[in-house]
């Protein structure tokens, strides 16, 4: 007998870090299995995490695969279970079923440069693939890391962007001037414009509000990156996770199990239907 | 008899002047006998435009969907458009235009009266017929529909055919009309208005429920009913899953806190209330177009349930819906004289 | 489902009862008139009441391999604690679906593709397991809207059947298509005959007749994956989406729609109590798609009709080689104002 | 929302769940009237304060019977009283046409009602709850509206 898709395993919150504030906040969450009978997972995949009452949300995995102890996940309060999410504390127990979805194909990525471009949350879905490049340093070729947000208050992980300043290029940026903020004032894609780093022998991934990725890849497109040299990733509304409620088909895909990654070159042999 | 060619002739001047955006009207569909409702938008395209007993629904729904088509596409011509309605979709019309849905101005109304008859009614048809499918109604006379079978041409009388609500009828003629076609017919001796209701209550309160919890136990939840209905224009309903007016300033918690009054569970419980809301809603609104009953795909009487009200509001707050666009409304008015000796 | 040998039996008409009458070991459906005047299956009451060659009901089968509600589990949780989740998988009794049209059974068959494929869903492989479908083959067709010819099937396809029935005068021909068909039939003895050779040569002629009834055309199924791909952006969709009034009924009585939501049915706050169930969901609700934020990657009726229309010609036969519609016509019938999806693919789907 | 899910299940000790929506300016000061007089009578009703009468909503009906409610009352102030002047006059239509569809659909007819009491007439309100909770009580649990959960 095959185990029940649709029933989650419990996880505990071990640890929660407030990342933004406001309306539109931002917390970071690691959760642990309770019976230690978790999963193991690859960049890029996410889980349905369940507040029992309330529903299910499908979040993207920010821990890299290599650490073992928790699945980490930042999410941002916008709809019923992620305000629930944000009002749990630390040892309360949520449900979590996973991985689901496919990943970033980052064994082909080794000695190739690696451009990250994110904006907002979506630092979140790219996170694991630049810890893991790092953590194997010498598999990958330069690490440089395009993150951005409306204003400096908006802005995640900023601890360990710092602290990663010695091992990858960071460049960080806000959409308006603001007093102390020495880095770059603009939007995502004219920080990468403005950087322009280079196409040769590199892989760009970026993730973030539509209309930031829409530009990203048109600048990244005028620097000479080709189409399956970018890669993003995707959100549709989700359900199930498992390719069964049709929620999230687009075109021929389930963006739950099809997705969601998507090199810019399969992307676009899709509908615009996301 | 209507005068289909003349209905033609003016929805395609309107066309041809420019004085309207589109016409709202039937043609020809190929699914089966009953017309499809089409948007003609140039004057080309109103030779498909058909009318006869075929043309069943209600066509006010689509100047309430033409207004939200229009928001969504930030639309700015100004020019009204047109609509062909029957008695009931111009009573429709008028309850839209009381409630201030849109402004006079803005639509032409092409009344078409139905005169001694009415729409047919095709679950009636096909028991008339046997097991023939009907390929084509037309009206034959003032008193009868031509059915056309493999078989041929046949005159049927069309009470014997006609949707129950046709034969109630107490406004064949449309009131609200900027050019009516055919002629107002007072001689309409058919049903007594409300006759189904007030059979229905007749009887005793524990059929009436084992009646009701039948088929509230049947409805799919498939929202036809609601969808049909002209005046569930409410830009979200109870019903639905997730909250629809998402604006830019709509916080994480306005969201979560959204109530869940129904469950989408199709259980008698869920379906009860679903059903019950609307027909409170539509108390002094439903103006007996009975789309919601001929849509379902179940057959669920919901012109029963909606029409109860409706007796109410005509036999005791004497308020006929649809028959003043300046009224107040039946739920936003009251008199001295309302009972009020059912309160303690 | 295991094929078998073609076991073919013939059965006297007015022996039906007495063979349903040996099946006690399940529950039985067949289709029946209700009250209401549509037909839909019910639970066999006197098996002499039960008429197989009728109009075809207005839900599909699908109700019982995938309801329109399923509890997946249940959970009950004091704040601050641990949740217990009790699993409900269902266990129904056997049952006999009889009288199902061949359009109907090869929308199970896309059913079981789509509840098969990378995950597994244990809620409609244990009522697939206990649901024995037999077939009852379409001497003439049941609507004007059919199809199935059009779509690869035919009024006497065996595909996703246990048993096919096919009526000559006074008679049924019984075909068994699966072991468990043939046990449905062995449970029959002595009342089932060999089918002889005159019987199977009726049989060919009936279902070869049945065939050449005329039926609404698809002229070209095989491009029309292509030309749909091709017809993306057509301002057509638009156009033909005007009458709709974006209701559910094409999709909720669809023999090969599975879309689905899943809610959280609260029944006590504290400790918080209830359970989580499935739904039937449609495309053709703006919620289905409709993103927390806001955005609606399908907001418009015309993008509805077009997943579906889509989803049915093209997604699924580039994913599985088929398309998913089984051409029962219920979603042309049914339609409150004639959106007629034989007219959509003639129009969009045609070189 | 209250929660009324569970409710007395065995006939003789059945002791109904009233929702009793009050309008704050008259009923809700009448019910408290009632407290503070020490009027004895039964504890069945589950008061909710709303603004006026006339803010009441057919879906708080439709929902308390939906969670179990045995009976619903509706109560505001006396014609001519209403703090806002007219809102008590719609809601004698408004709840006129509630109180005709939920009979007609078959729910008992004693399980929703509508009163008229004033702040001054804790009495009345004790009286119109005791009689209430008695018909109610003849009636039984309410069954055919609730959730079957």
């Amino acid at each position: 007998m095959s185990h029940n898709a649709y029933l989650p395993k419990l996880g505990r919150i071990a640890a929660i870090k407030d990342e933004v504030p406001g309306n539109r906040a931002i917390k970071t969450y690691q959760i642990e299995f309770v019976s230690g009978d978790g999963f193991e997972h690859d960049c890029g995949q996410c889980a349905m995490i369940s507040v029992f009452g309330k529903g299910e949300s499908m979040i993207s995995i920010a821990s890299a695969p290599h650490v073992t102890g928790y699945k980490q996940f930042s999410i941002m309060k916008t709809g019923r279970v992620t305000t629930a999410l944000h009002d749990l504390n630390v040892g309360d127990i949520v449900g979590v079923r996973g991985p689901y979805g496919n990943k970033f194909p980052v064994k082909d990525w080794k000695g190739k440069n690696l451009v990250f471009i994110g904006g907002g949350v979506g630092l979140a879905p790219i996170w694991p693939v630049i810890q893991t490049a790092l953590h194997h340093k010498g598999s990958y070729g330069k690490v440089s890391v395009f993150y951005g947000g409306r204003t400096s208050r908006d802005l995640m992980y900023k601890a360990d962007l710092d602290k990663m300043r010695e091992q990858a290029d960071i460049h960080l940026s806000v959409d308006a001037k603001e007093d102390g903020w020495k880095e770059f004032v603009g939007f995502v894609p004219s920080n990468v414009k403005d950087k322009a780093p280079s196409p040769d022998n590199a892989i760009a991934i970026t993730c973030g509000p539509p209309i930031m990725i829409k530009f990203v890849i048109q600048n990244l497109k005028e620097l000479g990156f080709t189409d399956d040299n970018i890669y993003t990733t995707i959100e549709n509304k989700m359900k199930c996770g498992i390719g069964k409620c049709g929620r999230c088909n687009v075109g021929k895909d389930y963006v739950c199990v099809n997705g969601p990654v998507y090199s810019w070159a399969a992307l676009k042999e899709l509908p615009p239907e996301y | 008899m209507i005068d289909v060619a003349a209905i033609k002739a003016h929805a395609k001047a309107l066309l041809e002047k420019g004085t309207v955006r589109a016409v709202i009207g039937y043609r020809n569909s190929t699914a089966g006998l009953l017309a499809e409702p089409f948007v003609f938008t140039g004057p080309e395209s109103v030779d498909d435009l058909i009318y006869g007993p075929s043309c069943v629904q209600n066509l006010a729904l689509y100047l309430v969907n033409d207004k939200k088509e229009r928001a969504h596409h930030k639309s700015d011509d100004a020019r009204p458009v047109a609509v062909v309605a029957k008695g009931c979709d111009a009573r429709a019309i008028t309850v839209l235009l009381q409630e201030k849905h849109f402004l006079r101005e803005a639509i032409h109304v092409i009344g078409v009266s139905c005169e001694g008859t009415g729409v047919v009614d095709t679950k009636k048809l096909a028991r008339k017929l046997g097991g023939k499918h009907a390929v084509e109604i037309d009206f034959d006379g003032g008193e009868a529909f031509a059915v056309t079978t493999a078989d041929g041409v046949q005159s049927l009388p069309a009470a014997e055919i006609m949707a129950e609500r046709c034969l109630e009828c107490r406004g064949a003629h449309p009131q609200l009309a900027d050019i009516a076609f055919g002629e107002a017919k007072t001689d309409r001796a058919l049903h007594t208005p409300f006759q189904a209701v007030k059979h229905k209550m007749k009887e005793e309160q524990d059929n009436r429920w084992s009646f009701w919890a039948r088929q509230f136990d049947r409805c799919l939840r498939c929202y036809a009913c609601r969808s049909v209905c002209p005046m569930c224009y409410c830009e979200e309903c109870v019903v639905d899953s997730i909250q629809f007016a998402v604006l830019p300033d709509t916080t994480a918690e306005e969201k979560a806190n959204r109530i869940k009054w129904i469950e989408r569970s199709p259980n008698r419980s869920e379906s009860a209330m679903y059903h019950m809301v609307r027909a409170i809603h539509l108390a002094g609104r439903c103006i007996d177009c009975a789309e919601c009953e001929r849509v379902c795909p179940v057959n669920i009487p919901l012109r029963l349930l909606n029409t109860r009200l409706e007796m109410e509001a005509f036999e005791t707050f004497d308020y006929n819906p649809g028959s003043d666009m300046n009224a107040p409304t039946l739920t936003s008015s009251f008199k001295d004289t309302d009972p009020n000796s059912f309160i303690r | 489902m295991t094929k078998t040998m073609a076991m073919e039996k013939m059965l006297n008409k007015a022996d039906l009862a007495a063979w349903m009458g040996k099946l006690e070991t399940h529950q039985l459906f067949a289709p029946m008139l209700e009250d209401e005047g549509v037909w839909n299956y019910a639970p066999v009451v006197k098996a002499a009441d039960v008429a197989l060659d009728q109009p075809n009901t207005v839900r599909p089968p699908k109700d019982f391999v995938f309801p329109q509600r399923e509890t997946l589990y249940r959970f009950e949780q004091v704040r601050g604690e641990a949740p217990v989740l009790t699993e409900t998988l269902p266990d129904p009794q056997p049952s006999v679906v009889f009288g199902v049209r061949p359009c109907d059974s090869r929308g199970l068959v896309r059913q079981d593709i789509v509840f098969t494929k990378e995950f597994d869903d244990p809620y409609f492989q244990g009522r697939r397991a206990k649901t024995i479908f037999v077939g009852q083959a379409c001497k003439v067709p049941p609507s004007p809207n059919c199809f199935c010819n059009s779509v690869g099937g035919s009024p006497s396809s065996e595909d996703g059947l246990d048993l096919l029935m096919t009526e000559l005068d006074g008679k049924y021909h019984v075909k068994a298509v699966t072991q468990r068909g043939a046990d449905l039939l062995a449970k029959g003895g002595a009342l089932f005959k060999e089918a002889s050779a005159s019987d199977k040569a009726a049989v060919a002629k009936a279902h070869e007749s049945a065939k050449a009834h005329p039926q609404r055309p698809i002229k070209e199924l095989g491009k029309v994956a292509g030309a749909l791909k091709q017809n993306f952006d057509s301002k057509a969709w638009d156009e033909m989406a005007k009458a709709c009034i974006g209701c559910g009924i094409c999709t909720f009585l669809c023999p090969t729609c599975h879309c689905f939501d899943i809610n959280d049915e609260v029944t006590c706050s504290s400790p918080c109590k209830g359970e989580r169930v499935r739904t039937w969901d449609t495309c053709q609700f703006p919620d289905f798609t409709m993103h927390t934020s806001g955005h609606n990657p399908r907001e418009t009726l015309g993008s509805r009709l077009r997943q579906r229309v889509c989803h049915k010609f093209q997604y699924f036969t580039e994913n599985h080689d088929m398309p998913q519609c089984t051409g029962c016509g219920r979603c042309i019938s049914l339609c409150p104002v004639g959106i007629d999806i034989v007219s959509v693919v003639e129009r969009l789907g045609q070189p | 929302m209250a929660n009324v899910q569970e409710t007395a299940k065995d006939e003789p000790g059945f002791e109904p769940k009233i929702v009793a929506f009050l309008c704050k300016w008259c009923s809700s000061a009448g019910s408290d009237l009632a407290g503070v007089s020490r009027l004895q009578y039964p504890s069945n009703a589950v008061p909710i304060t709303i603004m006026c009468s006339g803010s009441m909503s057919p879906m708080f009906v439709l929902s308390a019977f939906n969670k179990g409610a045995d009976g619903v009352l509706v109560s505001g102030c006396h014609p001519g009283d209403c703090h806002y002047l007219k809102g008590n006059f719609y809601a004698r239509r408004k709840i006129y046409l509630v109180q005709k569809l939920l009979q007609f659909i078959g729910l008992e007819n004693d399980r929703f009602r509508m009163s008229w009491v004033s702040a001054a007439e804790g009495v009345k309100f004790a009286g119109v709850v005791d009689e209430f909770v008695k018909d109610v009580k003849k009636l039984g649990p309410q069954t055919r509206l609730k959730a079957k959960r």
